[in-house]
């Protein structure tokens, strides 16, 4: 076999592999269920289990899942954000080694914060200065940076402590 | 008001009825876009009594100063320990419990203290709408506005204003944003901040909208100072926000409230630090504003707003504090209660010990004025007083800062101790001030986990 | 450990290999069964130091009175003024940062207050393994046997036991579930809660497992002396847990652990009230235990377990503290740091006005031992002294109840003061202590909400 012919089977060999792998971990995970939106696949992780229970008692157990706070409400940041998530979530439940207590990390909180103001806007809409909407001609400050909901209302989604 | 309502509603929450400028001074003008925040700010009319807080309404006969027939419970009566503690001073005669923001600007009118002393008109900076008086004034230019009332004679500054604190003294007409209108704590922060390392400070321009929930307030609920002749309202805060930064910033300018009856010491009065004592607090550190606690979020029909009735979150533990503490109302009020006894307890020790060193000083002098110690057991008696009174004037008996309340108390017991102690000509040894340890350089050591056997030693 | 394994750990956490009776002192035959808790629990020979607590490693010359070749950083050292402020007692002599659970028997065995006194056998309650050295003792009887034990020759009494504190001495060996086997701890909160009007109260019948999580820890971290000539190890609870009601409980008894060498005061030595202290903290107040914070859930694997390597928090702050709170390691670190910065400040203080009235007694004895002012001003140095060794000997540096912790340094320096105004002649007046107001009776005002305006009076 030429060089090139050796390098592509050895890549194919890996990429098959990996991929392989992946349906595997995809499989006995039960990964698959990761892509519904049924707040049990969450649960298939132990290191969820708490955030599940926690959720079970919490107030919006019959209005919001897992997935409606922790994905976008759009359907591309919907997708977009499970396959990164999916990724990184295999990625360190395989390797083992992050902070536990869990600790929701930039993007994701954003994506959260975001679905408060998504499904609460009529409640909210208060809240950025009255709602005020400047008359013509008068350039309205950026409300300067929103108030977080979860400021005050932290263990809405579940209330792990 | 039902479904249909509540859904409108949540669309556009205020209608512009009216068109709101940078001189609408009257809220109920503003009232009309904001119906319900400006009933909600009516409220302050209120008067109800919390353990410590909140205000009792004491009927009055009116007289031909004082027309008021309600008035809130003096505090004189309450300690009378306060009246030779402030010997001297018009704190002694009249010292009321503050109570709702719809008084401010008659309760400072009428108070006695403007009767015992020709007060300046920087008195109106915290008492009365006055961002308006200070545009006129200056001809739209708010420091010079500020600095030409600063020099008149109260009466005549006061006939100026019209309102107690309004809208327009914390909000933007045009965008209703969050805005500082009081120079006193604009050039305060500016000090404060270049202390910190950060020149030309403008709140308005640098502060964040967290900043800002609490800036607001910070605005008047501050210890001040009429610095020089031109009686300039000043922020003591150029080397920091500590009793002990502070007490270092009056010593550093040599000024003093005034002489002491009982001892003649040079004297300082405090006068309600919650921006002060709040910023030592664990609230604070957690980016807790005082909005957060005193102007919490009220639904009201399919709405929350800030609920503009300020008043002690005691009154409103709902709201105030069970979004963010699950504890019951009364378990939250217990907690309360506790901190602030503890502070009560320490409070009237450091008064005792404070009047204690007072008297003993007034004797010395009495029996020889040429006393070479009297000198220092007066500086004594000053340190001791300031920090007393620090925590005596903050308005939330401890609960704002409940370690560091304490602690302060306890500096000042010593401050009385070692005044006595010079007095009595005990030496009293300067020995070097233990230094706290060096930081926690060790990192955490990684989890051990299962496996990591050692013998045991 | 990949997936398969942790899947089946989740399954069945732990194998019975050994069978554990109530007579298997030694841990290691129980490390059979739980092999990651023991080799946890092992790790407590490990010396690191945080700002304030941790232990540090000391390098030490093997003698033939005591063969340790490391030992924790002496505090007489650290502070030379507590040789003075002990002056007369075993401890001015020998006194050390407390280090990890692995240490105990071996640093009481060969600490140098066991050679300055013949100590009693009382003092290996807390410090072996002694369940069932107690149940030999007493034949079965736990209360005879611990009698017995305290009667004996310290030397004698520590020939018997072997291992410090082990599982069986927090362990039920059956079930595994949390049990007191110490009866210092059972006698103790029978009279607490006689006191608090439950009679009867037995602490393994009655406490509930979250309780217990606080318990295990109190049998040994208190405060306790030895009554009597039968040197009965007990707690001073009967009047309370706060420093206030122990002191008082010590002056109807009329206790003195010895005479100030300096001055000739009944003084008082108060020893590690971490349970004391915490229970009038907030974190007790919200139902958190030591083990919360001490022994964290770890995971191990798939597992989670009790992290039994028992040591500071601030070495463990992502388990120890993150369940509850989202702050980083850092910032949860100079939260500490900032409570026991100042408890410090206010123990240094109290220190120095203690040892200031302690020598002023001192020079007055010697100047006429008959001056009558002498006996009052010492009855002052004991509260003064016993308030300030309270916070001294606890240790969480403030950190277990911060507010609790300066408002009892502050009493310290009080009670100080008035020892030398007494000693001075100086008129101490007796003022009626102001009672706190009466609880907030009022209950909240229903929501305003829109619509109820007033007219502003
Ligand atoms: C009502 C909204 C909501 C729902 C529904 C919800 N969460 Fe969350 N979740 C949050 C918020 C808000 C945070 C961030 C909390 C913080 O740190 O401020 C969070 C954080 C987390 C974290 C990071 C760790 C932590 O506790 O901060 C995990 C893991 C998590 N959620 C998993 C889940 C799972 C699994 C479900 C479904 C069982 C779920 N969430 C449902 C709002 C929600
Ligand atoms: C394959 C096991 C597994 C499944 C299934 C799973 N998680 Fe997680 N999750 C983890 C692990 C492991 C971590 C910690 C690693 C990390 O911080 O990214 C984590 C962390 C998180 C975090 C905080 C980490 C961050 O970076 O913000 C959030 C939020 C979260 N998960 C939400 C969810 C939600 C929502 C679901 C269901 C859609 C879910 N998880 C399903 C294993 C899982
Ligand atoms: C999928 C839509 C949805 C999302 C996303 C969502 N909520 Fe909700 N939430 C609801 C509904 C529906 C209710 C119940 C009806 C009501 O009270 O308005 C509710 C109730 C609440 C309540 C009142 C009950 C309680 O627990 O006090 C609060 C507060 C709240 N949500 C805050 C939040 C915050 C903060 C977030 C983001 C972390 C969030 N919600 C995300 C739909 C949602
Ligand atoms: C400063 C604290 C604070 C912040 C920030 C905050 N809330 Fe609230 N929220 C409250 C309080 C207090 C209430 C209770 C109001 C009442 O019950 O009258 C509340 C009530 C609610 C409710 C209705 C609960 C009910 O009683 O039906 C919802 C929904 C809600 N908040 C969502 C949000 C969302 C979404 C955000 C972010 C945009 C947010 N909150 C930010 C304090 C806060
Ligand atoms: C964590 C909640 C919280 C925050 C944040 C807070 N406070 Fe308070 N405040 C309280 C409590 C509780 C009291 C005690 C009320 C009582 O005793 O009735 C109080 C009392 C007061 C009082 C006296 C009220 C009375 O009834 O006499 C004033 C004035 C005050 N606070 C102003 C402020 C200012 C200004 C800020 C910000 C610098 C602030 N507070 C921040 C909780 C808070
Ligand atoms: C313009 C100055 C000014 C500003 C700005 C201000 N206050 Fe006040 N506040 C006062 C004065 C003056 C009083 C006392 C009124 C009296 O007793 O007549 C008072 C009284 C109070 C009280 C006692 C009310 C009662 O019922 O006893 C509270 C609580 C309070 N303020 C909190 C706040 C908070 C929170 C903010 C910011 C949202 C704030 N204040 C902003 C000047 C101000
Ligand atoms: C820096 C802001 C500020 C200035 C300047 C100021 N006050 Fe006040 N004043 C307050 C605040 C805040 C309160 C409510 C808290 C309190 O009473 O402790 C208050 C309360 C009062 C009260 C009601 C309670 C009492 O003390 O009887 C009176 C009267 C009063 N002030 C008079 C005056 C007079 C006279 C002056 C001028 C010498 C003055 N104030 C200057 C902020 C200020
Ligand atoms: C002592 C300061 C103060 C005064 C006086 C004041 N407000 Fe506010 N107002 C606040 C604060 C603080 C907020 C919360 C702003 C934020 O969260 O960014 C607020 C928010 C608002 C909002 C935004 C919606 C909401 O409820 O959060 C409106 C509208 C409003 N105020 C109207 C008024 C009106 C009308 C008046 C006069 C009747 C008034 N305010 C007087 C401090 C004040
Ligand atoms: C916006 C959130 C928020 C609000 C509103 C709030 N708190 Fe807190 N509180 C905190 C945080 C954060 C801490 C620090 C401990 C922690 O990190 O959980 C804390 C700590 C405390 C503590 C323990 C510290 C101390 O000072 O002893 C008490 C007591 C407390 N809060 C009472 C109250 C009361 C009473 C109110 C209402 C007047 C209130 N809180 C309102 C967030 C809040
Ligand atoms: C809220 C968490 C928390 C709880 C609950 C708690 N502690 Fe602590 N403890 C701490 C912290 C933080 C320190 C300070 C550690 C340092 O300075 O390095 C400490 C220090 C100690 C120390 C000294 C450790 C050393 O390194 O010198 C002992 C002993 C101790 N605690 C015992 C107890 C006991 C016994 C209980 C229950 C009665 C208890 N603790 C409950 C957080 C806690
Ligand atoms: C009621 C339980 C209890 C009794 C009884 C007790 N100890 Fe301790 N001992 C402790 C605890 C808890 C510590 C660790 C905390 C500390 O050192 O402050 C400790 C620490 C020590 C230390 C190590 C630190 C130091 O002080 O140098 C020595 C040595 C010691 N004890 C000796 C003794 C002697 C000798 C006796 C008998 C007079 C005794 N102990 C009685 C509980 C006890
Ligand atoms: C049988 C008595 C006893 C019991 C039970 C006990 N301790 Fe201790 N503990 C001690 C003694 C003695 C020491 C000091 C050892 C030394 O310095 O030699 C100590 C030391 C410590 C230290 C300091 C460790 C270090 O590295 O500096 C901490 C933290 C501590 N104990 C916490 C706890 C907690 C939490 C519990 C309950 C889970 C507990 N202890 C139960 C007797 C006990
Ligand atoms: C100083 C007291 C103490 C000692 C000594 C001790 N433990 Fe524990 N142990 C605890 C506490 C506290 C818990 C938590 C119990 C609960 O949550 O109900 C615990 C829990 C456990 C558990 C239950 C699972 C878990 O991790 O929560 C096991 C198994 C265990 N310990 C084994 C041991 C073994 C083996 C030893 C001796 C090597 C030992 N323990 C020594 C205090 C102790
Ligand atoms: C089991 C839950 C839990 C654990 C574990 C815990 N805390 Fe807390 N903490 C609380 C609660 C509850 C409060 C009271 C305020 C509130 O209600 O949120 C609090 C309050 C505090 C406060 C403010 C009160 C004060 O004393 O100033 C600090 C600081 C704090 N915790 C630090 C810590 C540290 C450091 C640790 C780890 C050593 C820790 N906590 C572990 C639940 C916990
Ligand atoms: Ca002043
Ligand atoms: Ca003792």
């Amino acid at each position: 076999m030429t060089k090139g012919q050796r390098i592509a089977a050895a890549a194919a060999v890996l990429i098959g592999t990996a991929a392989g792998l992946g349906a595997f971990t995809f499989v006995y995970a039960k990964g698959y269920s990761y892509l519904t939106t049924d707040p049990a696949a969450c649960a298939n992780c132990h290191i969820m289990d708490e955030h599940y229970s926690a959720w079970l008692k919490s107030s919006h157990r019959n209005v919001a899942g897992c997935n409606d706070c922790h994905t976008p409400h759009d359907l591309v940041g919907k997708y977009a954000t499970k396959a990164k998530n999916g990724f990184w979530h295999s990625f360190y439940f395989t390797t083992g080694n992050f902070p536990y207590p869990l600790r929701i990390t930039g993007g994701n909180k954003e994506i959260v914060e975001g679905a408060c103001r998504s499904c609460h806007e009529g409640i909210t809409s208060a809240m950025n200065h009255g709602g005020v909407i400047a008359p013509p001609g008068m350039e309205v400050q950026p409300a300067r940076e929103e108030i977080a909901c979860t400021h005050c209302h932290e263990y809405v989604g579940h209330w792990v402590r | 008001t039902n479904i249909f309502e509540r859904r409108a509603e949540a669309r556009n929450p205020f209608y512009r009825v009216v068109e709101l400028t940078d001189t609408t001074v009257d809220p109920a003008v503003w009232g009309k876009n904001f119906p319900i925040h400006y009933d909600l700010y009516n409220n302050t009319v209120d008067m109800t009594r919390t353990r410590y807080g909140g205000s009792e309404a004491i009927p009055r006969q009116p007289t031909e100063l004082d027309p008021r027939d309600v008035v809130a419970a003096s505090r004189l009566v309450e300690d009378p320990r306060l009246r030779e503690f402030w010997a001297g001073y018009a704190f002694a005669e009249d010292f009321r419990e503050e109570r709702g923001h719809a008084y401010m600007f008659i309760d400072q009118v009428f108070t006695e203290r403007q009767q015992v002393v020709q007060q300046p008109g920087t008195c109106l900076h915290c008492h009365a709408s006055v961002y308006t008086v200070y545009m006129k004034a200056g001809d739209g230019d708010l420091i010079a506005g500020f600095d030409r009332v600063n020099r008149m004679k109260y009466q005549d500054a006061a006939a100026l204003a019209q309102h107690p604190v309004s809208c327009i003294d914390c909000h933007n007409p045009a965008t209703m944003e969050l805005r500082i209108t009081r120079p006193g704590f604009m050039e305060g922060m500016r000090a404060l901040k270049a202390s910190q390392g950060v020149d030309g400070y403008d709140v308005n321009r640098d502060a964040t909208r967290a900043e800002m929930r609490t800036y607001v307030c910070g605005q008047c609920h501050v210890e001040y100072y009429f610095k020089g002749p031109e009686k300039r309202l000043t922020y003591p805060w150029a080397k920091g926000l500590t009793v002990d930064s502070i007490m270092a910033y009056y010593d550093e300018v040599g000024f003093r409230d005034w002489t002491h009856a009982v001892s003649g010491a040079p004297t300082l009065k405090a006068q309600h630090p919650e921006f002060e004592m709040f910023s030592q607090g664990i609230h604070a550190r957690s980016g807790v504003a005082c909005a957060d606690c005193h102007m919490p979020y009220l639904r009201v029909g399919a709405m929350k707003v800030s609920d503009h009735w300020v008043r002690s979150p005691m009154l409103n533990v709902n709201n105030a504090c069970q979004t963010c503490h699950k504890q019951s109302e009364d378990e939250l009020q217990a907690r309360v209660s506790n901190i602030q006894d503890r502070t009560y307890e320490m409070r009237n020790i450091a008064i005792d010990a404070t009047l204690d060193l007072t008297r003993a000083i007034g004797a010395a002098v009495r029996a020889d004025s040429t006393n070479p110690r009297i000198a220092a057991a007066r500086q004594y008696q000053r340190k001791a007083q300031f920090y007393t009174d620090f925590v005596e004037a903050e308005n939330s008996m401890g609960f704002h800062a409940d370690q560091e309340s304490v602690r302060i108390l306890g500096n000042a017991v010593n401050f009385a101790r070692l005044g006595m102690a010079t007095l009595y000509g005990a030496r009293v040894p300067d020995r070097p001030a233990l230094v706290p340890p060096p930081p926690q350089t060790v990192t955490p050591h990684p989890e051990r986990g299962g496996g990591a056997t050692r013998e045991r030693r």
